[in-house]
């Protein structure tokens, strides 16, 4: 189709799609009158059952822990793809930056630039670390904190430390850490089928409510699932930053004139 | 619906509008990245808080970082 | 351990955390070894639940959250026969994929095993799982895992748009599902399957719960890639590695007719009895539409791989009618033909593989010297494959067919009957086609290792064998269709823990008279059309100008473009919302 | 008024897919596609929003408070995450097309013509 006979093909098709999603509308209860019993009944559970304060946390990790599961294993598949199809292929080459424009060496990373990097990665881990360990409590958990603790870690490149950052944690550390996290998780959904219950059953002591050691498993779940997102989004972004950064040269003076 | 919930509501239908008009890409990128923190915004006023933190963390912050990564790279590349 | 329910998804998973952990220090044939020690671990796990729930089904509920006054907390497996034995195929599939894969692709490494370790895991998670939103979450993973996959081939352009056009047509087919589900939980405040329905039997279909029926059927159609929904797999399985299209073709387009089935008797068949002609008519005439059209398309396109690719969305056609004559006998016919018909297509690819149609190092060639091995091998795995398709009743795609069409005839849809028979003739001829032409080619002889065609040929005689096989199960199929099609006992069991009594249909399931002579009319036209007279003569009785211009047209159509895909989707969604809501009430 | 959030809702669908429709740069395809995406998120809190309610989280509220759904919160937070993955791989395919064709042009990338 050229793109003007799509066009017009698309409205009249998004048209009546729309039409027909509104109607869908009319016959719903209205904004603000969520009816339940799901949601309800969950929140009552939580609290009592489980010791957890954020009904959110406590139904994607417990109530609904295994479509978290799930979740987790998209993301997991989703970090393989792109180590997948960013890997290098045999006509690239590693090499350093060159700048391609004018043939000069980046400027080296400014003092002020990399002290602000290099301070501000602790407290981001930190917070990271406390957003995934209260997620039970608080809004917040293993996801969050998880990418949090990503940011931090690649403040350090921010920093202009990509050699250095890429020596600490070499792609083969990362994928064992992000597949540690991933059989946490279900490590910790089978302790409830060895313990002659069911997966994801809670086998562990509830805890006083509101404290960090509460709320069974669901803080252990928390700890895999952040260390699993951690480790895969840097794996993911130092996957993007090798293709930007250090696979240019070779394929780089075949481009110019 | 609190006055609060519908203008915010309003913005970010023109937020989404604003991010498909920008058709250059870096730009694109910027105007994601606060339709991301628009769309946060949104979710704490609707009492999601967990959403909101994690539609920050990931709408604003990972996924343009991505972007900007990917245009550095084609960019790169066009030279 | 009593209950095995979750295993057949956490097996693979485990499995891939586990590769991912090791691959980059042990060597690449441990690696393979493991991942295959996890397909057939689940594979058997899903044996063993087959056996399981022979008389009862069984409902896991994670986490130990029984429903509470009707209202179901956490998530459920509800696994009966049906869903065990897609999980099953699944396995068997992967099974061949993983087996083959060091020979079709180029270097596997461990990251290509973890990933058909997640994409196996979610096609038995959403085979098994008896909550809606669940569903979606395996339906995101299973694409998510199959899209990277698709991508293997970063050097081929085509593989990349494929790719891409994969992975952006399913996604808005994921949100069309996840929209219709976000309607369906304001309406009846649940997310169980089977609470769901139970509920819409009490209230009846309002607007929004008809548009999220049409919603969800075009997010699973848009998987199963009938026409119109079509375009990306067209474009996928043209170019992407052997043993992903195995897959693709051998359960995961399956899996969205699956899905349609599954919703439709969980959640929609009570509401609807009253109304349910007007969504069997639909399907009926979307199943019938993409054998009728893709069917013809197959034998026209001259590119082995697009040829097969039209074929799929044929025979997806096909089963799209089993499934749509809402009937315990047409749900029947459709398993035993995608298990039947699935296993054989697995296999083709095998065989194009081997006639070298694709070689080991990825790159597509069609000149290979005649007489050699593994071409033989490949032709001869050709023209058994081709005998299948077309309906041969040595294998199950013959017993399913005639299923499928005995059961729309006695829906009222003769016509669709008609279909089938052409669909599956014209396929078949497409496949013997490929191998008539291959046969005459010749070429440079391309170096290869010397037994590389024996662990594939052997794959494939296997895959042709569980096909085969697969004759003997009918009246199994009947007893576990009825069960599957019967939405109180589901909902029953589920909701209060009701055990299921075995709904029997007692007639003997095989292919028995006219219905056999249909089978073997359409191998007959199959043979004549694959030895390519019928072409020559079409070439020779139609007007070159006109034949031109529908063919250009026809080829434009399916140029890959995005853009297109995502336009179809939405004027195929659209239309079906249209036919509901304008027949309903 | 009560009706905006999902009027909301549907123009970012609508918006979101003429984007992709029309696009003629890959990454301004992907990111239409987060908006479509977008769309799925309003409607699911909107679905789940209860006048009055609090936020389902009772660290520093009574139990017996009424608060909006938290199901439909998780069920968002999911898409979330797999939303973002999704977009992640995409790009990464974008990547390559570019390196291998130096164009990001979808037009440019349709299928040769072929016998």
């Amino acid at each position: 189709m050229t793109i003007r006979v799509r066009r017009v093909v698309f409205l009249i098709g998004v048209g009546l799609l729309a039409v027909m999603l509104a109607r869908s509308v009319g016959a719903l209860p209205h904004f603000g009158a969520y009816r339940g019993p799901y949601g309800d009944v969950v929140s009552r559970a939580s609290v009592s059952e489980r010791h957890i304060t954020d009904v959110v946390t406590a139904v994607n990790f417990d109530f609904r822990g295994f479509d978290t599961l799930g979740e987790e294993f998209i993301f997991f598949a989703a970090v393989l793809g792109v180590a997948l199809i960013l890997r290098p292929q045999t006509d690239e080459g590693v090499g350093h930056v060159i700048d391609c424009a004018t043939g000069r060496a980046v400027p080296p990373t400014s003092d002020a630039v990399r002290v602000l990097g290099l301070g501000l990665t602790p407290p981001t881990v930190l917070f990271g670390i406390y957003v995934v360990v209260h997620g039970h409590l608080t809004p917040g958990g293993g996801f969050q904190g998880g990418v949090i603790l990503a940011t931090g870690v690649l403040l350090i490149y921010l920093a202009g430390e990509f050699d250095d950052l890429h020596g600490l944690y070499s792609d083969s550390a990362l994928e064992r850490a992000e597949a540690v996290g991933a059989a946490g998780f279900i490590g910790l959904g089978l302790l409830g089928v060895i313990a002659g219950s069911v997966f994801l059953d809670n086998v562990l002591p509830l805890g006083r409510t509101g404290s960090v050691f509460s709320a069974g498993m669901v803080p252990l779940i928390n700890l895999s699932v952040g260390l699993e997102i951690a480790a895969g989004l840097v794996l993911l972004l130092t996957t993007f930053l090798r293709q930007t950064i250090v696979l240019r040269r070779i394929e780089s003076p075949a481009r110019r004139p | 619906m609190t006055f609060l919930q519908a203008t915010i509501l309003v913005f970010v239908g023109a937020g989404g509008t604003c991010v498909v008009a920008t058709r250059d890409p870096l730009r694109q990128a910027m105007v994601a990245s606060l339709f991301g923190i628009l769309l946060g915004i949104l979710f704490f006023v609707l009492q999601a808080p967990d959403v909101a933190l994690s539609e920050i963390v990931v709408g604003a912050v990972a996924l343009p970082l991505m972007i900007l990564l990917s245009l550095a790279k084609i960019r790169g590349g066009d030279r | 351990m009593t209950n095995i329910a979750p295993l057949p998804v956490v097996v693979p998973l485990v499995g891939a955390a586990a590769v991912l952990f090791a691959h980059l220090i042990v060597p690449r044939r441990v690696v393979q070894a493991f991942a295959m020690a996890a397909v057939l671990a689940e594979i058997c796990l899903a044996a063993v639940l087959i056996h399981q729930v022979r008389s009862t089904s069984i409902v896991y509920w994670f986490g130990g959250w029984t429903p509470r006054g009707a209202v179901a907390l956490g998530i459920s497996f509800t696994v009966d026969q049906i869903g065990a034995g897609a999980a099953l195929l699944a396995g068997v599939v992967s099974a061949a994929a993983v087996a083959v894969a060091p020979s079709t692709m180029r270097d596997p490494d461990g990251i290509v095993y973890a990933l058909f370790l997640t994409l196996l895991a979610a096609m038995a998670g959403f085979c098994l799982t008896g909550d809606l939103f669940n569903m979606f979450v395996f339906f995101e993973l299973m694409a998510v895992s199959a899209f990277a996959l698709s991508a293997y081939d970063t050097r081929s352009p085509d593989a990349l748009r494929g790719a891409l056009n994969f992975a952006i047509t399913n996604s808005i087919g994921a949100f069309l599902v996840l929209i219709g589900i976000a309607l369906l939980y304001s309406s009846t405040g649940a997310l169980n399957l089977a609470q769901i329905g139970h509920q819409l039997a009490r209230t009846g279909l309002d607007n929004a719960s008809t548009v999220a029926l049409s919603l969800l059927l075009a997010g699973f159609l848009i998987k199963a890639a009938v026409i119109p929904f079509h375009f990306w797999l067209i474009d996928t399985a043209t170019t992407a590695p052997t043993p992903l299209v195995m897959i693709l073709a051998g359960v995961l387009d399956t899996l969205g007719v699956y899905g349609v089935a599954r919703v439709y008797w969980t959640v929609f068949a009570s509401p609807l009895a009253a109304d349910h002609r007007a969504v069997q008519f639909m399907l009926v005439a979307v199943g019938a539409i993409s054998a009728l059209v893709a069917g013809t398309l197959s034998i026209l396109f001259s590119d082995p791989r697009r040829r097969m690719a039209f074929v799929m969305v044929a025979h997806t056609g096909i089963v799209l009618i089993g499934v749509a004559c809402l009937s315990a006998r047409g749900v029947a016919g459709a398993a035993i033909y995608a298990v039947g018909d699935g296993t054989v297509k697995a296999a083709l690819f095998i065989g194009l593989a081997l006639i070298g149609f694709e070689t080991a190092h990825g790159q597509r060639q069609d000149h290979d010297v005649a007489g050699s091995p593994s071409r033989t091998a490949g032709l001869a795995v050709l023209i058994v494959g081709g005998l299948a398709t077309a309906g041969l009743p040595l294998f199950a795609t013959g017993l399913g067919k005639a299923s499928i069409e005995k059961a729309a005839a006695v829906a009222g849809f003769p016509w669709a009957v008609v279909a089938i028979v052409f669909a599956a003739a014209v396929t078949g001829g497409a496949v013997l086609n490929i191998a008539s032409t291959a046969r005459r080619a010749t070429g440079p002889r391309r170096d290869e290792h010397a037994c590389a065609w024996v662990p594939q040929l052997l794959v494939a005689s296997i895959l042709f064998g569980i096909s085969a096989l697969t004759t003997k199960v009918g009246t199994w199929a009947a007893t576990a269709a009825g069960r599957f099609s019967d939405t109180l006992a589901y909902q029953q069991r589920v909701l209060s823990g009701a055990a299921t009594s075995p709904a029997g249909i007692a007639t003997r399931y095989a292919t028995t008279f006219p219905w056999i002579v249909l089978d073997l009319l359409s191998v007959a036209a199959a043979i004549v059309l694959g030895s390519g007279l019928a072409q020559n003569t079409a070439r020779r009785l139609s007007p070159s100008p006109m034949r031109s211009g529908i063919w250009t047209a026809i080829r434009r159509v399916h140029d890959g473009s995005i853009g297109d895909s995502a336009t179809w989707v939405t004027l195929g969604t659209a239309g079906i919302a249209l036919v509901l809501a304008t027949t309903m009430h | 008024m009560n009706l905006l959030p999902f009027g909301v809702a549907l123009w970012l669908f609508v918006v979101g897919l003429y984007g992709i429709v029309t696009s003629r740069n890959l990454l301004h395809q992907i990111i239409s596609l987060s908006v479509v995406q977008a769309s799925t998120y309003v409607l699911l809190l909107a679905v789940g929003y209860r006048t009055g309610g609090a936020a389902p989280v009772f660290a520093d509220i009574p139990t017996s408070r009424a608060t909006v759904d938290p199901i439909v919160q998780a069920l968002t937070l999911t898409d979330v995450v797999v939303g973002a993955t999704v977009s992640a791989l995409l790009l990464a395919v974008a990547v390559q097309i570019h390196k291998r064709t130096g164009t990001l042009d979808p037009e440019n990338l349709r299928r040769r013509p072929e016998s």
